[in-house]
Formats: structure tokens, C-alpha cells, sequence
């Protein structure tokens, strides 16, 4: 294991103590939690926290800021934060118009931001709370717990952000919300897998010759692994998957967001997207906004994804609405 | 009857098995989960473990609401809200307790699988914690009701726990991450309804060296 | 080589249409040349290029737009444009008050960017350029060509950028540029090397113990190979080599960046960033500002390069005024 | 004299050597540089060759020029601004001709080399392109003024330039991308002063093949 690292059991708190002496003009770490909030807390609205286990950066402390998040609750590891970390940022942020709680659909994030929900509630604070599942790769079905939250998730951060920053209600925000994870599907490939610091070795092996497609954030399998393939025929693959599960039709205007899973360069985002946008022209569909970039990492996964979000005249004008972060500004 | 220092040893008990079987367990999740089932278990009862001291003079119920909650706040992922939530409302329903009957163990083993039916959304036959549990709390209902003692109603409870763990090898998840995998989660025992049967036989094992 | 590609001869080709595909609202190609350019082109300004081999993006077409370069001439990658490229951006950019050319200290840049001035002064445009080396890897002594020029080149984009922004000539902004690239340093070290996809294997060889040292942005030899250590270790040796040459003193304001080289995960670049801030702190010196990400990659290596730039008032306010390109935006 | 046709000859033979021998080229650089030499040299001289049936009707000069601007626009680098230079400034000097006297090879060679002295601002020494080159011309002016024939000089020139290359190995890098190893420059040879030897061999050849 080749990493910038001291010990592999102080990898997330010295992470923390990074991003917060880079940026302490965005966030700031409530003392004795691994909890990140805004810098300049905004009140008069309504509040929004995200989170589940580190390793996926710059999601989601990158996301904390004007028309995103106003807190991030990086749990170890790929591993959910606990209730009481949700619950003091839920306290932390809340500025008396509630707190939206956005979680990505893994049982482990789902109890534990409910549990956080349940202790907030007892105090009297307004939470509500919303489940993406934007991964085409895993069926959503009576017999699964359904498709896993991966990197559509920053698309609700940014509209949902933008919601609240107008000063919308919490039934109002969790609406804008709800639209996008309807709206929005993902699906994933890597060509070489991560290594957790912990483990020290790679989750999964991958011959030279072979890659995963459908792959989940944190290495879960996929649908298929396959010889490795020229780009566009990777894009082929799982555009067509997105595109089944969204059936978007000619004239419908969509997001695109090619992910990068932590190890892949720029370079490749941008030959993927290429490809990406020519079926979309191919297909009559209205490409409205391009995200190219690392936003939902895998530590140092090479692989990457490819979401698309259709898009109405509210998603558009929220999506294009001012934001100051970290890792997202517009 | 169960007395605190009993309980208190069961619970020491089954924080030395989940540093023990640490690796097994991290090992089962590795096949079918993300691999981390020992490593959030052990984490949580070290933790328990530095609590233990600073319990000895609290009731029952404040001792397992105390496990429960430090539970919770330790382990993340899915079993840390399950295990918490189990022992934190099997505390509830042993309100001032410090002794236990039989009937009140039953009734704690029932709040606590309650507990993880309600935070989990799992029924039976989901392939996990509930699938060693439930059969063990079977067992030893009806072992108490044929007048047996309770431990040996707990050695009845192990041993329908482990045939649970057998029978998750038969099914496919369908809750948790091992869900993702549909039909190649055949054949893999699942790492929760393992660390539950080690609970039973930690159980067992304190209740036998109280030499009752 | 495991790489989301199709053929290696249209990797570059490739690459640019995916830019110009994600971002036309940032940045034009050329029609027939490798060059992109400013979409919303600013008259009454002085206009800067940059540019020097592909495999380092997001530079250079990433920082093209409002506050940063106007145009950006990318060649083959690791090889520098050639003077009819240069000499078309800066046709196309030009309006009237000048252009700066920003060159990296490598022999091939020099000369390309040189003959492509003398091209455009020929037609009358006024031309003037600065040429960066901020890499205290190398020596600069009278017995090599001088530091390489590295990832210190995206703050004089930066700053160069938002001098001319402001209306001045070209003469001020040349001055403000030269500025910068007195006072910016820069080192880097690699745990992996890369892979020119032409080449089809790494240019270079490191143990899985190893790690190299002074790293160049191509994966020219650095200092010193060495066993790989932990991060604040590394850390320690970089920024001894970077303060023995810029002497900053306690009171001193700096801006940090710490650049990733393409397949190193933000949480390692911010536990790097953890220890480059407690120096500073040590040694009393001040962060203004701190950047962390991938500004100027080497394709696929995992690595990282710490830069720090000694501010005065006029560097600071430049520093913050605002930007919006694709990668960098303020 | 040397014909038109010799000139064209002279620029296909180089061509076939930038192609026959890239991977010589690119390894030497490899080792001291970033591996591309070669891969440069044969891209210029294939857009050379593509160029070349458009040009027969032009005069040397023309010719010479369009070869340097091919270079030029087409390599990049390093070599690409050095080895165009060259031949753009060797066009200038025999302005009109179509045909070449040895003095006017020997004019060109100089305001070849003074291009690249003028682009490249190095000296003799310091392990580049001049190291092969400067010698060469050395050797093919004192063949001349010794009264041999353009082909026997040539031969001289050859041979000085591979004696510049061999020259090379012994020093250290003080331009290009070889100066950042310093000492650990020595041993190796330099690629650019070894594709300008091909460039003496070729001319040779293109002599001896005319039979003057
Ligand atoms: N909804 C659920 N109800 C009951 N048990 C569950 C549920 N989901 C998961 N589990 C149990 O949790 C175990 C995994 O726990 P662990 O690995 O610690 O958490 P995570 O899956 O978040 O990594 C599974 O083996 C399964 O027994
Ligand atoms: N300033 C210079 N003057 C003359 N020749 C030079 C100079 N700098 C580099 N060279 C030559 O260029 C060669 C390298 O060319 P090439 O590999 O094509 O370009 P690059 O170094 O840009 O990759 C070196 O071997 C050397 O002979
Ligand atoms: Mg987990
Ligand atoms: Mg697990
Ligand atoms: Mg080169
Ligand atoms: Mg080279």
C-alpha cells in the first residue's frame, strides 16, 4: 500500500485537520466531533446535512457552504458516522426552519442518520430526511434494499442547497429534493480497486486485463466483469443501462456529472464525457450543464461514473443558482 | 436468577469473543459485505469494555442502556444501530432492576429483538441478525416452559442459533449490503446472525459459571 | 496500462473535444488547431496564453476564462506546442492592448513559445512573456538550463490573470507575473509514475517501497530516491528544501497549494496539507490561502507537489480577486 | 554541384533513417530525457515525406524552407524549433538556386548551424545537437579546402559528427531536458547529437548515390 499517510488508524482525523486549516473560511470542525459545519452559519433558513463514511472526498465536507450543505458528518472509513455525530450536527446547523438530513441508501447510513432524526426530534428541532438511490447497477426490487446512493447524491446537495438558500420551507426543500433523486440515475465502472488504510491491501482484485462495471462506492460488485474496452465502448455500456432505467426522450434537457472514482485523471473524465455527450446529441437530448471531476470518490479507486439528472425549469434555475464551496462553486 | 455481577459478566464474556473471533467475523463480511463486521464489533465492546468499571453501581437496566448506548456511538454501520438499539430496550423493560427472573431475561431477549425487527425492517429468512436470534429465543421460551433452568435454556438457545447461521448459508439476502450480491450471497453464512450466535454462547457461558 | 481510452493517437484529440463539449460556455477550440480560447472573449484587457504538453490537466485549458489565461495551447502530451498553435491563440486572443505568454522553463517550451512571438510580433501584435521555475528540485545554477517550471505556474495564471482583468498593460502585468514567479516555490515527490499512453508502460520504475524524491511534472528524476515514509516525513524533507530557498520569516503571508498529480485522493493531499500548516504555523509564517487539488497533473502518477508563494498586498488582492474558469474559480 | 534532385534525395534517405531508427533515438532519450526523441524526429520527417511530391517544383531554397516549417509545426520539443531553424535557415542562404555549388552546401551547413546556436543558445559542450554538428562542418570545410570532392568531404563530416556523439558520452548535460541529472548525465549519448549524425550519413549517401 503506497499512501500519504501516518498511521492508518489517524487517516480520518488528520484528514479532518487538513481540510479545516485549507479552508477554515468554509468549514469548521465542531470541537470533540467529527463534524463539519459552515464557517459563516446562515440563519433564516432551513438547514442541510449530509454524510456517511469518509473515503469518498471531496464528498461531502467539500460540499459544506453557501447553496449546498451547511454540515458534513464523515463517519471512518466507508463506514457510517454514529447517531451522536448526526445528532450534534443536526444541533450545530439548525437554524429554527429544520434540518433536511440527506442520506444515501445503505442500511448501515439509513439507521443511524434515523436514530440521529429520533434523538433531534426529541428536541424539539424539525428534521426531515431524504434517501438517494440514483445506481442503476443494483436492481430496485422487492428482493434488495434497493439501488445504492452514489454520486447523484451531490446533485441534491446543490438544488437542495439552492432551495434552502431561497428560504423555502422544509416540506418545501424536501420536495426539490425528492424531485431530484426521481430524477437522477448513475451507474459506475473501475479498472483497478481501493485500498482502505485499515486493510492494506486492495478490497478486490482486478487482473491487468479485466474491469467492473456497476461498481458501488465502495467497491461493492457490479453487474459484470469484463475484459477491459475502449472507452466509448464502456460509455456504450452504461449509458444504455441509464438510459433503459430514465427512458428521457428527444427535447428533455439533462445534467451531466462524469465522476471520478479518486485515481483517474482528468484526461480519461473528459474522453469518457465525449462520448457520453455524443449519444445524448445522438438521442435529441438537451445537454443543459456538465460537472467533469472528482466529487464522490472511492479513496484511490481508477474507475469512474456517469450520472444524468433530467431536469425541469425549477432543477435548472436551482442547479445554476450561486454556490461557495470547497469543491463546487458556481 | 440472573444477578447484575451475571450480567455484567456476560457482557465482559461477549466483548472478549468479538475480539477473539475479530478476523473471523471481518472475514465472513469480507465475502459478502464490505468487510468490517469484526473491526465494528470489536471497536464497539472495547469501548463497552472501558465502561464496564464506572457501571458497577447502576441498576440493570441502566447497565445495558449504557452498553446499548455505547454501542450506538462506536460502531456506525448497520450493527451498531441493531446491537445498540437491542440493548438499549432490553435496559427499558428491566426498568430498577437488580436481579433478574427468568421471565425477565425472556422479556429482555424479546424487547431486544423487537428492538433490531424495528430499527432493521427485516423479517425472518433476510439473512441476518434476526436469523440466529429469533430461533435461540424460541429455543429458550420453550425450553423454560418444560421447566428446564435457564442455563440449560440457553444451551437449547446456542444451539438453535448456530443451526440459524447454517440455514442464512441456504438464502439470499435481501437486506443489508449482502443484498447487492442477489443469488452470490448463497452459500456464505452471514457475519451478523454469527456474532449473535457468539451472544448466546456468552450467555450460556456466564450463566453456567454462576453454577446454575 | 489500464486506461478509459480508445485509440492512443486520439488521446489529446479526443481529450480536447470532451473539454469543449463539457464546458462550451467557458472555453472554444480553434477550428483546426489545438487550442482553446476564452468563449466570452474580453476586449480592453491584455490578453495571456499558456500552454506546454497535454497530461497535465486540468492546466492548462482549465483555467481558461474570466480572471485567468484567455487562451491555451496544449501539444501532444509531455511534448510542448508547436509555434503555429501558439501563434493562432494568440491571434485569436489578442485585442489590442497585448498578449503575455506564460511559459514553463523546459528548453522545447521556450523555443515553441519564442518563435511563435516572433511570428506574431512580425504581424504586429505586441507580445511579451515570462517563463516560470518555481522547482527547487533542480538546481539553478549557471551548469543547467535552470528549475523546472511546475505547478507555481497556475498562481501566476492566477494573479497574471486578474492584473489584467484590471485594465492594465503589459507591461504591469508583465511585472506582476515576474513577480509571482520570484516568489513562488515549488517540490514534489511521487509514489507511482505515470503512463504515456503512446509509451503503453510507466516512464519510470519505483519499488512498492520506494518513492522518488523532487519529482519533475513529466516524471524527470528528483533528488533523491528513497523508501517510502509517512506522510509528515515527507513533508518535513519537501518544505526543508522549500524554505532553505525562500527564507520566509516569522510574519511572513503565504498562499499554499498542494497539488495532486493526478491519481492521489484528496485525503491524502489534505494529510500532507496538515503538515505543511503546522510548519508554517512552527515557523510563524501565515497562510492567507490554501488551495488543494489537482491543478497540474502528470497524466496518471500517483504523487503531490507543495507550493508556496511569499504575498505582498498588491499579490494578495490579486490573489482573491475573482476568477471563473472550469477548474479554478474564486 | 548538387542537383535539386540530389537535395530531394537527400531529405528522403534522412526521412528513412528517422523512421528506420526511432526507437534508437527514443531509448537514448529515454535515458537521459523524456523518451520522445525519436517518436518527434520520424512525426516530422512523415509530414516531410507527405509534403515532398508538392515541392518539386520549387526552388531549393523554397524547398529547404517548407522541410523547416514542416519541422517546425509538426515536431514540437525541442528538436522540432532546432532542426526546422536549421533547415528554414539554410533555405534563406541559397536564396533562388536550383542548383548547389560546395560552397553554397557549405553555406547552408553554416547558417544551419547558426540557426540552432541562435534558437537553442548553447555552445559547443554542453552536450546537444552542436556536439555532432560543429565538428562535421569543421571537417567538411577542411576537406574542401584540402581540394577533395563534396563526397569525400562528406565522409569526414560523417565520421567528426560520430566522434562529436561519441564526444557526447563523456560530458555532462548543461541544456535540454538532460541537464537535470547532472553528473548522472555522463555515459549516456546524446540523441540529438545522434540524429544529426544520421543527417551527415544521409547527405553522404544522397552524394554517393549522384556518384560525384
Ligand atoms: N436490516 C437489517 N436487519 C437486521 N440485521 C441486518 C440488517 N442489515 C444488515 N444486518 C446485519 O448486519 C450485518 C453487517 O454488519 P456490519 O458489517 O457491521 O455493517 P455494514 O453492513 O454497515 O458494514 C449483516 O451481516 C446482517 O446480519
Ligand atoms: N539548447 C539546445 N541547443 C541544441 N540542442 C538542444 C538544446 N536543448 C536540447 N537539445 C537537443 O534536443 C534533444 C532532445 O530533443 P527532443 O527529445 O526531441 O525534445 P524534448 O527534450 O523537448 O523532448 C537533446 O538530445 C539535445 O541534443
Ligand atoms: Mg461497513
Ligand atoms: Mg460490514
Ligand atoms: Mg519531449
Ligand atoms: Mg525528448
Amino acid at each position: 500500500m503506497k499512501k500519504f499517510i501516518n498511521d492508518v488508524e489517524n487517516v480520518e482525523n488528520e484528514m479532518l485537520e487538513g481540510i479545516v486549516l485549507a479552508h477554515p473560511e468554509y468549514v469548521t470542525r465542531l470541537p470533540g466531533f467529527d463534524v463539519l459545519v459552515r464557517t459563516d452559519k446562515k440563519v433564516g433558513k432551513v438547514a442541510i446535512v449530509s454524510g456517511g463514511g469518509s473515503g469518498h472526498e471531496p464528498a461531502h465536507g467539500g460540499f459544506v457552504g453557501k447553496g449546498m450543505l451547511d454540515g458534513a458528518v464523515p463517519g471512518a472509513i466507508f463506514t457510517s458516522p454514529t447517531p451522536d455525530q448526526v445528532f450534534e450536527a443536526i444541533k450545530a446547523v439548525d437554524a429554527g426552519k429544520g434540518v433536511l438530513l440527506v442520506v444515501k441508501n445503505y442500511t448501515g447510513d439509513i439507521m443511524n442518520f434515523e436514530m440521529a432524526a429520533e434523538l433531534a426530534e426529541a428536541e424539539g428541532i424539525k428534521v426531515a430526511n431524504v434517501v438517494t438511490n440514483d445506481d442503476v447497477a443494483v436492481e430496485d426490487s422487492l428482493y434488495t434494499t434497493g439501488r445504492r446512493g452514489v454520486a447523484g447524491t451531490i446533485l441534491v446537495h446543490k438544488i437542495a442547497g439552492a432551495k434552502a438558500e431561497t428560504g423555502a420551507s422544509i416540506e418545501e426543500v424536501h420536495a426539490t429534493a425528492e424531485k431530484v433523486i426521481a430524477n437522477v440515475r448513475t451507474m459506475g465502472v473501475a479498472l483497478k480497486p481501493c485500498t482502505v488504510p485499515a486493510a492494506g491491501k486492495p478490497g478486490f482484485e482486478l487482473s491487468d486485463e479485466e474491469m467492473e462495471l456497476g461498481i458501488g462506492i465502495h467497491g461493492e460488485p457490479g453487474t459484470e466483469r469484463k475484459p477491459i474496452q475502449k472507452a466509448d465502448e464502456i460509455v456504450n455500456y452504461l449509458m444504455d443501462r441509464i438510459l433503459k432505467d430514465m427512458k428521457p426522450v428527444a427535447g428533455d434537457e439533462v445534467a451531466v456529472m462524469i465522476n471520478g472514482a479518486g485515481a483517474t485523471p482528468p484526461m480519461e473524465l473528459y474522453i469518457l464525457n465525449r462520448r457520453v455527450q455524443q449519444i445524448l446529441a445522438e438521442k435529441g437530448v438537451k445537454v443543459f450543464k456538465t460537472f467533469v471531476g472528482d466529487f464522490m470518490t472511492s479513496i484511490d479507486m481508477a474507475g469512474a461514473s456517469i450520472t444524468l439528472l433530467k431536469l425541469d425549469a425549477e432543477l435548472k434555475e436551482l442547479l445554476l443558482a450561486e454556490a461557495d464551496t470547497i469543491a463546487f462553486k458556481m | 436468577m440472573a444477578t447484575k455481577a451475571e450480567v455484567l459478566d456476560f457482557i465482559r464474556i461477549y466483548g472478549d469473543k468479538m475480539a477473539e473471533h475479530r478476523q473471523e467475523l471481518t472475514d465472513f463480511d469480507q465475502a459478502i459485505g464490505d468487510g468490517d463486521h469484526g473491526i465494528n464489533m470489536n471497536r464497539g465492546f472495547k469501548a463497552v469494555s472501558e465502561k464496564l468499571p464506572t457501571l458497577g453501581d447502576k441498576n440493570i437496566d441502566d447497565i445495558l442502556k449504557a452498553v446499548g448506548m455505547t454501542l450506538v456511538s462506536t460502531v456506525g454501520g448497520a450493527s451498531g444501530p441493531l446491537y445498540g438499539t437491542a440493548f438499549m430496550k432490553a435496559g427499558t423493560v428491566l426498568k430498577g432492576k437488580e436481579e433478574l427472573s427468568d421471565q425477565d431475561v425472556i422479556s429482555a431477549f424479546e424487547e431486544g429483538v423487537g428492538g433490531i425487527k424495528f430499527r432493521g425492517k427485516a423479517v425472518q429468512g433476510e439473512k441476518t441478525i434476526l436469523d440466529s436470534m429469533i430461533p435461540a429465543i424460541d429455543a429458550i421460551k420453550k425450553s423454560i416452559s418444560e421447566g428446564n433452568s435457564m442455563t440449560v435454556a440457553l444451551e437449547a438457545g446456542e444451539k438453535a442459533a448456530w443451526e440459524g447461521v447454517e440455514y442464512t448459508k441456504t438464502i439470499i439476502a435481501t437486506k443489508g449490503r449482502a443484498s447487492y450480491l442477489g443469488e452470490r450471497s448463497i452459500g456464505h453464512q452471514d457475519p451478523g446472525a454469527t456474532s449473535m450466535a457468539y451472544l448466546f454462547q456468552a450467555a450460556k457461558e456466564a450463566a453456567k459459571k454462576s453454577g446454575k
